[in-house]
């Protein structure tokens, strides 16, 4: 039921504000609203019942294995909340001066120099409110570094297929051209064809290491040598920098440019789409071109850098200071790991991928990339599974529901046919993923022995397979009373 | 180790399956001239108890104040409820509901996110939400140019925020996307519509029009929409939610509506919390939809022929389309769409309208005490919202930092951004100020301008 | 599955505290435990999805109309408790003085003020941790007024037979033999049995009203002068003063002491079985002979009064102040309601009751009291069905858990066979009601067209019917490994 | 109307479904001369957001203290997941599990707090809480009583609590039981073996065993649970419960154990508060369990022999048994329960154990920082657990008092409540204070007291 078919005219919840008298005064009669807006009516009781009914539809990390590859659903937690929420810290205005909140900023700033730490990059603006900002604001400062050198015939981004969606994507709304770099059987960048890609028109490349196939990009250092070599930029997508945490730096790896998903890798909630983060780091040489606000010292204390210290700044990608809230939950949560926590986030999501991995072959599931050790990730294929059966990967996910775990993400790596990017992270333990096995084996059981069992998954989730094209055609996105 | 489950027997038992006698060895595909040492500048971990009491420790350190900034980011009364459901694990540590039959619960709170937005704007469709409401405006231009085809160049009144037309020239000018700026009339402090001649000829996409505006104002909407239409462009609105629960909304504003409503969802349920996270709401009609950035949810039916709700026209997004994608957007700020979703059916159009009514009005009051004092002065003749701007006799700056050494924030100082307008302060009474607080911000004020009140027989300003 | 069979030896938690070195020092050995308890060893994760898991398993009024009569489950505002747990009120020790804790006192003092407001009492001491314990508080303060007198003869206290328990197992605590008072056919005191009960052996009689039964007991004031007359006093059980909040006031129907159940009447949240609250408010004779602490003004601020300016007092039930945050809800929620809001809470329950009670007559089921109003509640008996069908009022709970509500509270009172003792409270709307009557017709249906539908429920709850009596039986108390 | 949903139409059909014309009616049976008019001195309605700017300005004007206070309320740090869990909706707003189906959270977390509890005093069997500590005292000594039969003597340490003797006191002296007083060795702390001579032929019912004790000393247990039954007596133990995650259980005092053990569980997970909500716990012998007070769950099958919880042995209990109960409780404290499985649940045995090593180191070392000053000296010389009487060389309250002009809460006097003992303190630091607080706490004490501290060459106290 929704909270419109709830509603009862006049009815209200307990919100009240007192108003002074004289209260529309000034308001234009021309300017004013004929009809109230279409919102529901409903008694605060109503509200929540119906809100706390809604969330025990959804499955999430608090109560599901949730290994969906690429978007490292770790645990998250409840410290960081608590402490992101304390009545000072929500009370702040992004428009109080500096002075006002010298302990927040104290957080922020501590937070960039650990970010430097981690990824080995020169300096960090915490500005871009996502993953996908970030790259945006990575690839925009590739163009204006370029552009101040002169070198403006740099038109093409270059992306390996095998890229998550957002890098091709963040590439063009900076005005670049995407030139795809194909994949080699052993799910490296294909070093002969990116050499033959590379040249005077070539801007950057843009690569996510370990890979989104799940694979540590071994040339990577040829790799870079190459694009360098070039007169390009190398482009790191820190997606899936879980898997190296304390172990490699994307600055040692030659990166010049970065972006951070806080809320993959530090671990702050997805929120159910979100918020995140997506921090940028880059060398000293694009450091004056860093999204705006960054945050600096000043004496004892610290400050909002502004376009009077960065003139050359791609500018700014929010109204404020960035996922402000986000940012404090992925401070607490890596002053709680330390220095020794954060390999061991490496550790033993590398461990625990590499276990499922393995588990998983033992149980009959084609690995995509068996020759290779797993980072934090890994890609089952099951194209034998469906040619033989007709159970699709989409199936076997579906089907995950009934045994009570999140579908890992299914057909993505696109490259891979009826693929699974399965990421248990580190939080998971040996029973979680030995249940996760078990459950993987009996659905490869049913589809042998009862495929129609499997294809008209799920069974136990409150509704059943939900029409998507239906929803694609008879397009119906919002209530309209009766 | 915390967080992380493993005994030292899971971990032998692990390695042993692997087939490999150490961690280390599966980093063995890693170069071993890129293999990190200690991480220099880490601190040492923190128990939670111990970070505990720093963060309460700094935040104890702000401390609270009492708050007459607006400019974009409002201090609102949010119902406890909110937070305390928002905040459940089911809704806090999902993602992204890919998986729709695991997800209801997120998928039906968007769609019905989708409902009230749409209502409140009154135009047809809304998407889930983007990263704030200045991103929201560069994505509504992208949008429009699209939907043009033949003009890349936008009119942006110089009333817009001016971090929003930062943020919009950031996001848009790699793509040869030009923004224009219209002139405001000093008198009025709104848009000044003789000053649209001069584009008539510029075949512009789009034009944005803000209401109210930055400096409070309300806008000319209706005449604002009806010229962009008759030239051709689409007219896209930047609009304050909490108005629209009195204003005319966006669908309505001249013969035709405006055709893109974006704004910042901030003010419905989202506390300030430093800068965000907030929410960038868009809706627009509803042929529009194909060119919309970010999720859409859709209702349809499973199996038993059961309503449920799905993400849809994801043919749009980066994760099918890549490069040829409406946006690159792909994590969104669905928490905060929740807790926005929380607020308006906890409040209600009567709630929500109450809300606004108390903003106006306090505002008002507010401007009618601080204009009391000699040499204060409202800037503009225009009507406002909940927002007006202030002319001081004095420079704003030392008169903020002397009105903090009483916990007072005392507003926005526009010196910076609009110089032409001298010592203007922009102010903001939301419902949340008390009769005691702005008499308390009239008296630390006038102290701090240190002169005489204006007798009661001149008249005010 | 239990938390314990997640454990493993050697797991832990995410909690960790720094030790200084040369910690047990001082402990002998001799004092020293030899084995560690057997606690759980899980990970942070485990915990939070298995406590998660299990609170889905819960009905509860955020998610369902609880209609569980003599309990008052009514809506619960998430402000008090969001304000109640303000961090400096959470962090105050219970031995910090009151000059560091004149906001927390200020709330407590303004508490006693409106309760006496809204009971008509002279003085309320809030230390009483549950109804239970204030009834314990009234009937030793009876005790204390009689002894002070030198009346040391009276030794019975005088309890209808509709009484809740608490009623007469208190008056035992205090030293009393309870004497049971008939109940006539209108669910009313039997005036005439009273009056042959009452003499000089009468401390007092214990009185609910509305009573048990949801009737207004309207002999009232003269059934307080036979207890009077006799030298008794009057008792007043709160626990149902929702139905007559600013209606009526117990002091002005001639009670002498009275509780008032905080957790019921001014919706501090039950909580799966308390915490609670149960205030004494006292004539201004019994005033001296308060429990400790009583809130007084000190000058302009506020203080605990201890012995030395209560020398009568009977003494202290707990060892510090009560149940402080459970008293600052409830604070929060009587300011938001404030004068007329008590009174709507009245109006609006008794409303829901009486329409509830006229649907369910409407809808063929038998009134316990037809010739009554409603009050906040109502009493409905299944005694005919139960011979016609079979089906009990048990029968008849558990089928209702199937058609999400929870049961009202059944066999109770004791003295109408079958019972289901109904109060659906104010704060749920009619469609709610109605819903609940469509339920209740169903099961009516059932009863009479598949009577083991109706008494092999429930079958949509996590578990089927539980084995009572095997519990009692086999204890099983606490888990053993293996 | 704040949480009321009606409609006027709702009211009006309602009305007509009863049959009557106003709500009015509906109190028809209340007679005339009772019916109340305007609630003299009840203020007006405020809204949630006015309550909740009283309610921060309240709480800020209280604001933070350093505190070294004890005596029967710990500051323990709370892992932040203990309240976000216990406060959800499903655990926070149900009641007592009557409905055994539709309460398996409640209930299995009850099972669980049991399991928890009698391990940790390693006795068999726990009920589901009572009030606090000091009521779980007096209703264990009431079952003592009751399982004894002839005697109504029970023998209380002067070391124990002073309000928890006082609340026992209370609650008993209705029933004609006696509480005597053993007194305690001046020297040591501990409860004074040699004067238990004196109580050989009192037949006490049973004797409370305190440990740690008031002072934070601990007791010989084993000497005074052996004693207990060689006279007939039931041994109560008096337990903290951080402490056991160390000491030896109650269990194991003895050749027999004792036979009932409770306490105060605020330590955890249950914050200070201002004094409660706690919770009492109480675990005995399984031979006793019957003579329990309160709620106690049972596991039991279900109709397909699934395992499930119910309450059980509820014929103890006020709402069957009525004036024959074992108590009148009713209503217990189940939240508080929650919050302490989930506690135990995330600190282990191992973070346990740490805690009460942190407790017990932190304040063997404010003892040595305090005691370098010079007039200042432990009072007692018997072993502490993680509290410590202090003799001062002035009265206490002042110092305290003047301790409070830099925000520390300097511990418990104990002059009134133990006079014997002169310029007394009872100090605590728990795992939440740092070497920083103690240093802090030193040297304004020893500023305080205004003496110049003892060379390092004298010896300390
Ligand atoms: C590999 C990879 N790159 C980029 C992104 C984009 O990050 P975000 O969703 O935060 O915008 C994602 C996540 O979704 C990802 O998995
Ligand atoms: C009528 C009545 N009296 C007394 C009580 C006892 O109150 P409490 O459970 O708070 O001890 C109750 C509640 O359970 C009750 O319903």
């Amino acid at each position: 039921m929704l909270i419109f078919e709830r509603s009862r005219p006049g009815r209200r919840g307990a919100v009240r504000v007192p108003v002074r008298p004289g209260n529309v005064a000034e308001i234009p009669r021309s300017q004013l609203r004929a009809r109230p807006p279409g919102l529901p009516e409903v008694s605060e009781l109503d509200a929540v019942r119906h809100y706390t009914g809604l969330s025990q539809r959804n499955f999430s990390i608090d109560t599901h294995f949730y290994p969906l590859g690429s978007c490292t659903m770790k645990y998250n937690p409840r410290a960081c909340n608590a402490l992101a929420m304390l009545p000072q810290f929500l009370a702040r205005h992004p428009g109080a001066p500096a002075d006002t909140g010298q302990g927040f900023l104290a957080c922020l700033f501590e937070l960039q120099e650990m970010l430097k730490s981690v990824t080995g990059m020169a300096q960090v603006s915490l500005a871009p409110m996502a993953g996908a900002q970030g790259e945006f604001a990575g690839v925009a400062m590739i163009r204006a570094y370029h552009d101040s050198r002169g070198d403006a015939a740099r038109d093409e981004i270059l992306v390996p297929d095998a890229a998550h969606g957002t890098n091709p994507a963040s590439a063009v709304m900076c005005g670049y051209r995407v030139r795809e770099i194909p994949t080699d059987a052993d799910g490296n960048v294909d070093v002969a064809a990116l050499g033959s890609a590379v040249g005077p028109r070539t801007a950057g490349l843009m690569l996510t290491n370990p890979s989104t196939l799940g694979v540590f990009e071994r040339h990577i250092v040829g790799i870079g040598n190459i694009v360098h070599g070039a007169g390009g930029l190398l482009y790191y997508d820190g997606a899936n920098l879980n898997a190296i945490l304390g172990r490699v730096k994307p600055g040692d790896m030659g990166f010049d440019v970065i972006h951070i998903n806080l809320h993959k890798t530090f671990s702050t909630p997805h929120g159910g789409g979100g918020p995140g983060a997506g921090p940028v780091g880059v060398t000293a040489a694009l450091a004056p071109f860093l999204p705006l606000p960054v945050i600096g010292q000043a004496g004892a204390g610290f400050r909002l850098l502004d376009e009077r210290d960065a003139p050359l700044t791609i500018g700014r990608l929010g109204a404020h200071l960035g996922n402000a809230g986000v940012l404090l939950r992925a401070y607490v949560y890596m002053r709680m790991l330390g220095a020794a926590g954060m390999r061991r986030v490496a550790d033993y999501s590398t461990l625990n991928a590499n276990y499922l991995m393995a588990e998983l072959r033992r149980a009959g599931f084609q690995i995509a990339f068996p020759g290779r050790r797993a980072t934090h990730e890994f890609v089952v294929t099951l194209k034998l599974l469906r040619d033989k059966t007709g159970v699709t990967a989409m199936d076997v996910a579906k089907r995950l529901l009934d045994k009570g775990c999140h579908a890992p993400t299914a057909y993505f790596p696109q490259l891979v046919p009826e693929s699974l990017l399965i990421e248990p992270t580190e939080t998971e333990s040996k029973e979680t993923l030995d249940a996760f096995v078990a459950a993987m084996k009996e659905i490869l059981e049913e589809a042998r022995r009862d495929p129609q069992l499997v294809k008209g998954a799920p069974h136990a989730t409150p509704l059943g397979r939900l029409d998507e094209a239906r929803a694609a055609r008879d397009l119906d996105l919002t209530w309209r009373p009766g | 180790m915390p967080f992380i489950p493993h005994t030292e027997d899971d971990t032998r038992a692990m390695l042993a399956a692997i087939g490999v006698a150490a961690i280390d060895d599966l980093f063995d595909e890693i170069p071993r001239g890129l293999r990190a040492d200690a991480l220099a500048g880490m601190p040492p971990a923190l128990s939670e108890m111990e970070i505990a009491r720093l963060m309460h420790e700094r935040a104890a350190r702000d401390g609270t104040w009492l708050n007459f900034i607006g400019a974009g980011a409002y201090e609102h009364h949010i119902p406890a409820a909110v937070w305390q459901i928002a905040t459940r694990g089911e809704f806090y540590s999902a993602y992204t509901p890919y998986q729709a039959e695991a997800s209801q619960g997120t998928l039906q709170v968007l769609y019905e996110y989708q409902s009230m937005m749409a209502s409140l704007t009154a135009l047809d469709v809304s998407n889930a939400s983007l990263y704030d409401g200045a991103s929201a405006l560069a994505e509504a231009v992208l949008m429009a140019v699209r939907a043009h085809k033949s003009s890349r160049r936008v009119l942006v009144p110089r009333t817009v925020h001016p971090s929003w037309r930062k943020v919009a020239r950031t996001i848009v000018r790699n793509q040869g996307i030009e923004l224009l700026e219209i002139p405001f009339d000093p008198g009025t402090g709104a848009t000044a519509l003789e000053a649209l001649g001069r584009f008539r000829g510029s075949e512009p996409a789009a034009v944005v029009i803000p209401q109210p505006n930055f400096f409070g104002v309300l806008e000319p909407v209706d005449e604002l929409a009806d010229w962009a239409h008759a030239n051709g462009a689409l007219a896209i609105a930047a609009v304050n939610p909490t108005a629209l629960a009195l204003l005319k909304p966006p669908g309505e504003w001249g013969p035709q509506g405006a055709d893109i409503a974006v704004g910042d969802g901030q003010p419905l349920g989202v506390p300030l919390a430093g800068g965000g996270p907030y929410l960038g709401f868009m809706t627009c009609r509803k042929d529009l939809v194909r060119q919309m950035p970010g999720r859409i949810v859709g209702a349809t039916r499973d199996r038993d022929g059961r309503r449920g709700y799905v993400l849809t026209l994801q043919a749009r997004e980066q994760h099918i389309r890549r490069a040829k994608a409406t946006s690159n957007i792909c994590t969104n700020q669905g928490l905060m769409t929740t807790a926005a979703t929380l607020y308006l059916a906890l409040l209600g159009p009567a709630g929500l309208a109450e809300v606004a009514r108390a903003c106006h009005a306090n505002t008002l009051a507010l401007a009618a005490r601080l204009t009391r004092i000699r040499g204060v002065a409202r800037a503009f003749s225009g009507a406002i919202f909940h927002e007006v701007v202030l002319r001081l006799p004095v420079p704003v700056a030392p008169v903020l930092r002397a009105l903090r050494e009483h916990r007072i924030l005392g507003g926005c100082d526009l010196e910076q951004d609009y110089p032409e307008l001298g010592h203007a302060l922009l102010v903001c009474a939301t419902e949340t100020r008390t009769g005691d607080d702005i008499a308390r911000y009239g008296a630390e004020l006038e102290r701090v301008i240190g002169l005489p009140p204006r007798s009661a027989a001149e008249p005010g300003g």
